[in-house]
């Protein structure tokens, strides 16, 4: 029964829940050390969330295909390891391509190794769904992760420096507010954001009522 | 001993002391009718001895005390026994009372107005069972039944005995009046439960705003013999002077331990009121049948303290002392800081009763309920050391276990907290509340 | 003859004190006045412009987020107002008008309101609308209306900002002398924010509040006398006054600090928060990057009230420690 | 090495760049744990250790077991792998020995694994200290210093959490909304503390 409604359902459904109903960062509230440290720059949010896009990926996709090979004791140390190798290879490919913004936030895409939200999806989906089911939920997270990490930086560039992926977009004669950009502005922008999450939930709600 | 000058925190609400004018007692005239409920004092309610029906006079004892505590009820007035029924109780709402239709003849049982000299000579034991027979509670609203308050356990011997003439509440005058119109008999009483006790002193607290009646008192000391270990204090005028603990400490130095009693640091406190009934009972032999009560507040028009009848209803008194034409806004048994609102002015005044007030809505401003802001001014103003903002922030949470944790328990409602408390908030109310639900839980664990 | 009266029924006890919150708002505002009123008289036109539109800026996203929040209108307990004059009296006097709105609107929006309103918020609103705007625009939040010139001509900040970055040598050659330093020190014709210069006139309003029963003696004493004994200690006699009277030490620690809501509540624990805002007040001044540590060291110090009060909890009566 | 680099050293892990309110490392276990402050204690003390400890452990094995096999690529899996089996083994031994302490920190320790406090401040001590002289020791200590301010954070937040229990705060801010916004005031009033200097 569960297993026929899960294949009506679709793929779809596994693809959109990252997007809003399951959004990593303000809903799941998973992963925020990355999100708050690198997303005082539109730029440096984007490759935070392609570095981290491709690591969820690769990851969710090899354990979904060895989840049969490991034991179930060592499990999240096996997990850890495949996560480990691929944020390494992110990180070389990163520093080869773009050294400028690596070297800006070299230390928080290491750390991508003990994000919550990759060792989350190895445990919770990937080594329990197939590589088609497991890589959709990568897509989908991976997406949802980079749009609110694209949301935090974009609010946080424009008003802490006026301008947006470098171009200005405020005159210069308007004071940006800088304290955006500095950690108070981090904390304050995901706050506001997740306080707005959950009034349209809290709206929802009642119109379902 | 060195008395401490005073306690800890505490309040200085306007006192409102003179509107009585002269403290003079004035005689109430007997009531038409008399509402004597069974409940008077702490503990379970007497059972009747009348029925309906039955002839009574002034001072027949009409029902008996049941359990150990537990206190006797006599007539107030002569006449017939009309009904035993539920009617309005200014404590409890409504109790079983016996109701007594006068015969305007105010005949006693027995003549009450000679003094009987050689009661001096009587045993402890006797003079509890005369105490015990004449009905007598704490009058200073506590309604504890006096003889067994007298009676402690041999393990825990009353060195100090305290007289509590410091009738802290504003408005109230009863005691005040009572001390200066019967100084000698007072002493008279402190005398005999010193020996009951077998006391080493007895110490007479008088607030420093009843000067009259330190010096009265003093004075007598001098005059009277046979009167050793007597001594009279004044004390601060301060809001709650007279609550038992910080009488003690006020006194002694010592503080009685938190969910103890005064006899755990040997000392026991009688009220004023207190003393002298037992003063008439056992040298007049007369039971508690009548009280001073002060009649006050500015919905009055001639506030006064009468000696009156328990039973008396409310509504006598007020229509005899008059009202003003200033709106009212609440009848109050007691002081306006420990009374309790009436709904009706149908209850009649029991043994409990110090005072009644007839509050305009001037004097009983209730302002705007705005949120604690945290200032303080009430963990200052408490005397037992709490933080009432905290507790009944807690409690309105209900978080009953963390406020009895920063101790809910320990609070004597004594409203200091509730008075000084700038953003109207009812503290006190949610303290109750708290201790009622602590207590409901703790009794619905046994 | 009481039938027709309607008899309320409440719990104990049924007579209150005549001091309302809304009363205690009000004093403190005008406790301020005569320090607003030096402000203005010594920095100009531009200070009152600053003032109303900090006030104007507080009412008005107080009216709004009490409309939004569903919540009855609560403009007229002074809590408000209160906050943006404090706000304003602590902003340096030629402020653009549109960050001093800005403040005025975090000060009630964020500090405030988010938390639930009036006696729920951890941060004193008016300091940390202040430094808000300090983290926002450090440079117009750092440029002083000049009332000292230098002999040659360089115009001069604060006292503190100059003993700071230019040494004590610089700061006699602007003030000739100890006493001419101290004197205009405490009349307030020094350069600083509108409100915290007069340390005379604040004074006098901090006075008015002890007596008015306000605010108790515990904060602001030991808030001052530990600024008093550090100063002695790293600037020897010379220090006590100057640190003193200088900078936002005065305001702050009548003002500022004592504010209830954000203070402890026992007495034991304002001592101890009073001792940690002037511990760090000099930390700051001394050490730190900023010349002014007033309103760091009582925000910092707001947030550690919590466990300040968990650990200073008053004794019961007939409790044995 | 002296004391004023170990002031300094303790002054920036602490205050300037605390690791919560600057560094934003850590704030999954920030969030989560700091509901009360008993529990924020006891995951305070565990994070001081095993930062303390993990510091040590991290440094020794970069400076003397991948630099010289040319193995510095291998970071991240050494470390993570590192840590994981530390933690593991200092569950161990607490559970054998002192069975108190684990009682009381245990529940924390797995939390801690996954902590990127820890990570990140083994990677911070290679960055800042590989050739330093004395890196040993700063490492270690930077870790402790780490730590403290960690902990630091943790007892501000529950002490604050714990008051806004009785805050009837909007229904929108409830939950993480206003620990994020307390976040961003404390780490205003944080703001203070910059440009520090001895």
């Amino acid at each position: 029964m569960e297993r026929e409604e899960k294949s009506n359902t679709g793929y779809l459904k596994e693809l959109t829940k990252g997007f809003i109903r399951e959004n990593p960062i303000f809903v799941l509230c998973l992963g925020l050390c990355p999100t708050l440290a690198v997303s005082n720059l539109v730029e440096n949010a984007f490759g935070m969330g392609i570095a981290f896009f491709f690591v969820l990926l690769c990851s969710n996709i090899t354990i979904s295909l060895v989840q049969k090979l490991i034991p179930d004791e060592v499990r999240i140390p096996c997990f850890i390891v495949i996560i480990a190798s691929f944020v390494t290879v992110a990180s070389l490919l990163m520093q080869w391509f773009i050294p400028d913004v690596y070297a800006r936030m070299s230390l928080y895409i290491n750390l991508i190794v003990v994000n919550c939200i990759i060792l989350g999806r190895a445990e919770a989906f990937a080594s329990k769904n197939n590589v088609f089911r497991s890589m959709l939920d990568a897509i989908g997270m991976g997406i949802g992760f980079t749009a609110g990490l694209f949301i935090i930086s974009a609010i946080r560039e424009v008003t802490g420096f006026g301008t947006f992926l470098g171009f200005r977009l405020i005159p210069e004669n308007i004071k940006p507010i800088t304290i955006m950009i500095l950690a108070p502005g981090a904390f304050f922008t995901i706050g506001f954001l997740m306080a707005l999450f959950n009034l349209i939930r809290i709206k929802k709600g009642k119109v379902s009522k | 001993m060195k008395a401490k000058i005073t306690f800890k925190g505490g309040i200085h609400p306007p006192e409102n002391k003179d509107l009585c004018g002269e403290l003079s007692i004035k005689d109430f005239p007997p009531p038409g009718i008399a509402v004597l409920p069974l409940q008077q004092s702490l503990g379970s309610p007497s059972e009747p001895v009348v029925k309906k029906g039955d002839k009574v006079k002034k001072g027949t004892l009409i029902a008996r005390s049941k359990g150990y505590i537990s206190a006797n009820l006599h007539s107030s007035i002569s006449g017939e026994v009309i009904d035993i029924k539920k009617a309005p109780h200014p404590l409890l709402g409504e109790a079983n009372a016996v109701i007594i239709k006068s015969d305007n003849r105010d005949e006693p049982e027995k003549d009450y107005s000679t003094e009987d000299v050689s009661a001096a000579g009587l045993s402890s034991g006797e003079i509890l069972g005369l105490i015990q027979n004449a009905g007598i509670v704490g009058l200073g609203g506590a309604t504890f039944p006096a003889h067994v308050k007298l009676n402690p356990p041999p393990d825990k011997p009353v060195k100090t005995l305290i007289i509590n003439g410091a009738e802290c509440e504003p408005y109230l005058a009863s005691d005040h009046s009572l001390m200066l119109n019967n100084a000698e008999q007072i002493l008279k009483g402190a005398v005999m439960i010193k020996k009951i006790l077998n006391a080493e002193k007895c110490l007479i607290a008088i607030e420093e705003n009843k000067k009259d009646a330190v010096s009265l008192f003093r004075q007598k000391l001098n005059s009277l013999k046979d009167i050793a270990g007597l001594e009279v204090l004044p004390l601060n005028v301060k809001y709650p002077q007279g609550a038992e603990k910080q009488l003690i400490y006020t006194l002694t130095g010592k503080e009685v331990p938190s969910g103890g009693l005064p006899m755990d640091i040997s000392v026991l406190v009688h009220n004023i009121g207190t003393v002298f009934a037992i003063y008439e009972a056992v040298f007049l032999k007369k039971p508690l049948f009548e009280r001073v009560i002060t009649v006050s507040g500015k919905g009055i028009k001639n506030p006064a303290n009468w000696r009156v009848r328990i039973g008396t209803p409310f509504k006598t008194l007020i229509n005899h002392s008059g009202v003003t034409d200033r709106t009212i806004k609440k009848l109050i048994m007691g002081g306006p800081m420990m009374g309790l609102a009436q709904y009706t002015d149908e209850v009649p005044v029991v043994k409990a009763t110090s005072g009644i007030l007839l509050l305009t809505s001037e004097e009983a401003a209730a302002f705007e309920h705005l949120p604690c802001i945290r200032c303080g001014k009430c963990v200052t103003a408490c005397p037992m050391g709490l933080m009432p903002a905290e507790i009944s922030k807690m409690v309105e949470k209900g978080r009953i276990d963390m406020a009895k944790s920063i101790g809910l328990m320990d609070c004597m409602e004594c409203g200091s907290c509730n008075y000084i408390c700038p953003s109207g908030t009812n503290l006190l109310q949610y303290i109750k509340l708290g201790k009622y639900e602590y207590m409901r839980s703790k009794n619905a664990k046994r | 003859m009481l039938k027709d009266k309607h008899l309320t029924v409440t719990v104990s006890p049924h007579i209150k004190t005549a001091l309302t919150t809304e009363k205690m708002m009000w004093i403190v505002s005008c406790a301020l006045v005569p320090a607003a009123g030096a402000g203005i008289y010594f920095f100009g036109f531009h200070a009152a412009l600053v003032i109303t539109v900090c006030v104007v800026s507080s009412l008005l996203t107080e009216f709004l987020c009490t409309l939004l929040m569903k919540k009855p209108a609560t403009i007229k307990d002074g809590s408000a107002f209160l906050t943006g004059l404090l706000l304003a009296l602590c902003l340096p006097p030629e402020l653009p008008l549109w960050m001093c709105a800005l403040g005025g609107f975090f000060s009630i929006a964020v500090t405030k309101f988010a938390f639930g309103g009036l006696g729920y918020n951890i941060f004193n609103p008016a300091l940390a609308g202040r430094a808000f705007l300090m983290g926002a625009f450090a440079k117009e939040m750092t440029t002083w209306k000049t009332l000292q010139v230098f002999p040659d001509g360089i115009t001069a900040a604060t006292p503190l900002n100059l003993l700071k970055e230019q040494g004590y040598d610089s700061l006699m050659k602007v003030f000739d002398s100890h006493s001419h330093l101290f004197r205009e020190l405490f009349i307030g014709r020094v350069g600083g924010s509108i409100g915290e210069t007069s340390a005379g006139l604040l004074i006098i309003g901090g006075l008015i509040l002890l007596f008015a029963r306000i605010i108790t003696w515990h904060i602001p004493v030991s808030y001052i006398f530990t600024v008093m004994v550090i100063s002695y200690f790293t600037g020897g006699v010379f220090g006590i006054p100057f640190h003193l009277f200088s900078g936002g030490l005065v305001l702050g620690a009548f003002f500022m600090a004592t504010d209830p809501v954000t203070s402890p509540i026992t007495p034991k624990g304002q001592i101890i928060f009073g001792i940690g805002c002037g511990i760090l007040t000099m930390l700051i001044r001394i050490r730190g990057g900023y010349p002014e540590g007033v309103c760091y060291a009582i925000l910092l110090m707001n947030s550690v009230t919590p466990l300040i009060e968990r650990y200073s909890k008053t004794k019961i009566f007939g409790v044995k420690r | 090495m002296t004391l004023g680099q170990i002031i300094a050293l303790f002054m920036g892990s602490v205050f300037v760049q605390n690791f919560i309110f600057s560094r934003f490392l850590g704030l999954c276990p920030y969030v989560g744990v700091s509901k009360d402050t008993p529990s924020a204690m006891g995951m305070g003390f565990a994070v001081v250790f095993v930062m303390t400890t993990a510091s040590a452990v991290t440094w020794i094995l970069y400076r003397y077991i991948l630099i010289p096999f040319d193995l510095t690529y291998l970071k991240i899996v050494a470390f993570i792998l590192v840590i994981a089996s530390f933690v593991q083994f200092v569950e161990m031994f607490l559970k054998k020995t002192f069975p108190a302490l684990h009682r009381s920190l245990g529940i924390y320790l797995p939390l801690i694994t996954t902590n990127c406090a820890v990570l990140g401040v083994a990677f911070l001590n290679i960055t800042q200290f590989e050739s330093e002289s004395y890196g040993f020791a700063k490492s270690t200590l930077q870790g402790f210093f780490a730590g403290i301010g960690f902990m630091l954070a943790m007892l501000i937040m529950s002490g604050i959490r714990e008051k806004l229990e009785y805050a009837e705060i909007p229904e929108s801010m409830k939950g993480l909304a206003i620990v994020f916004v307390t976040a961003g005031l404390i780490s205003i009033a944080f703001l203070g503390f910059s440009g520090f200097k001895l």
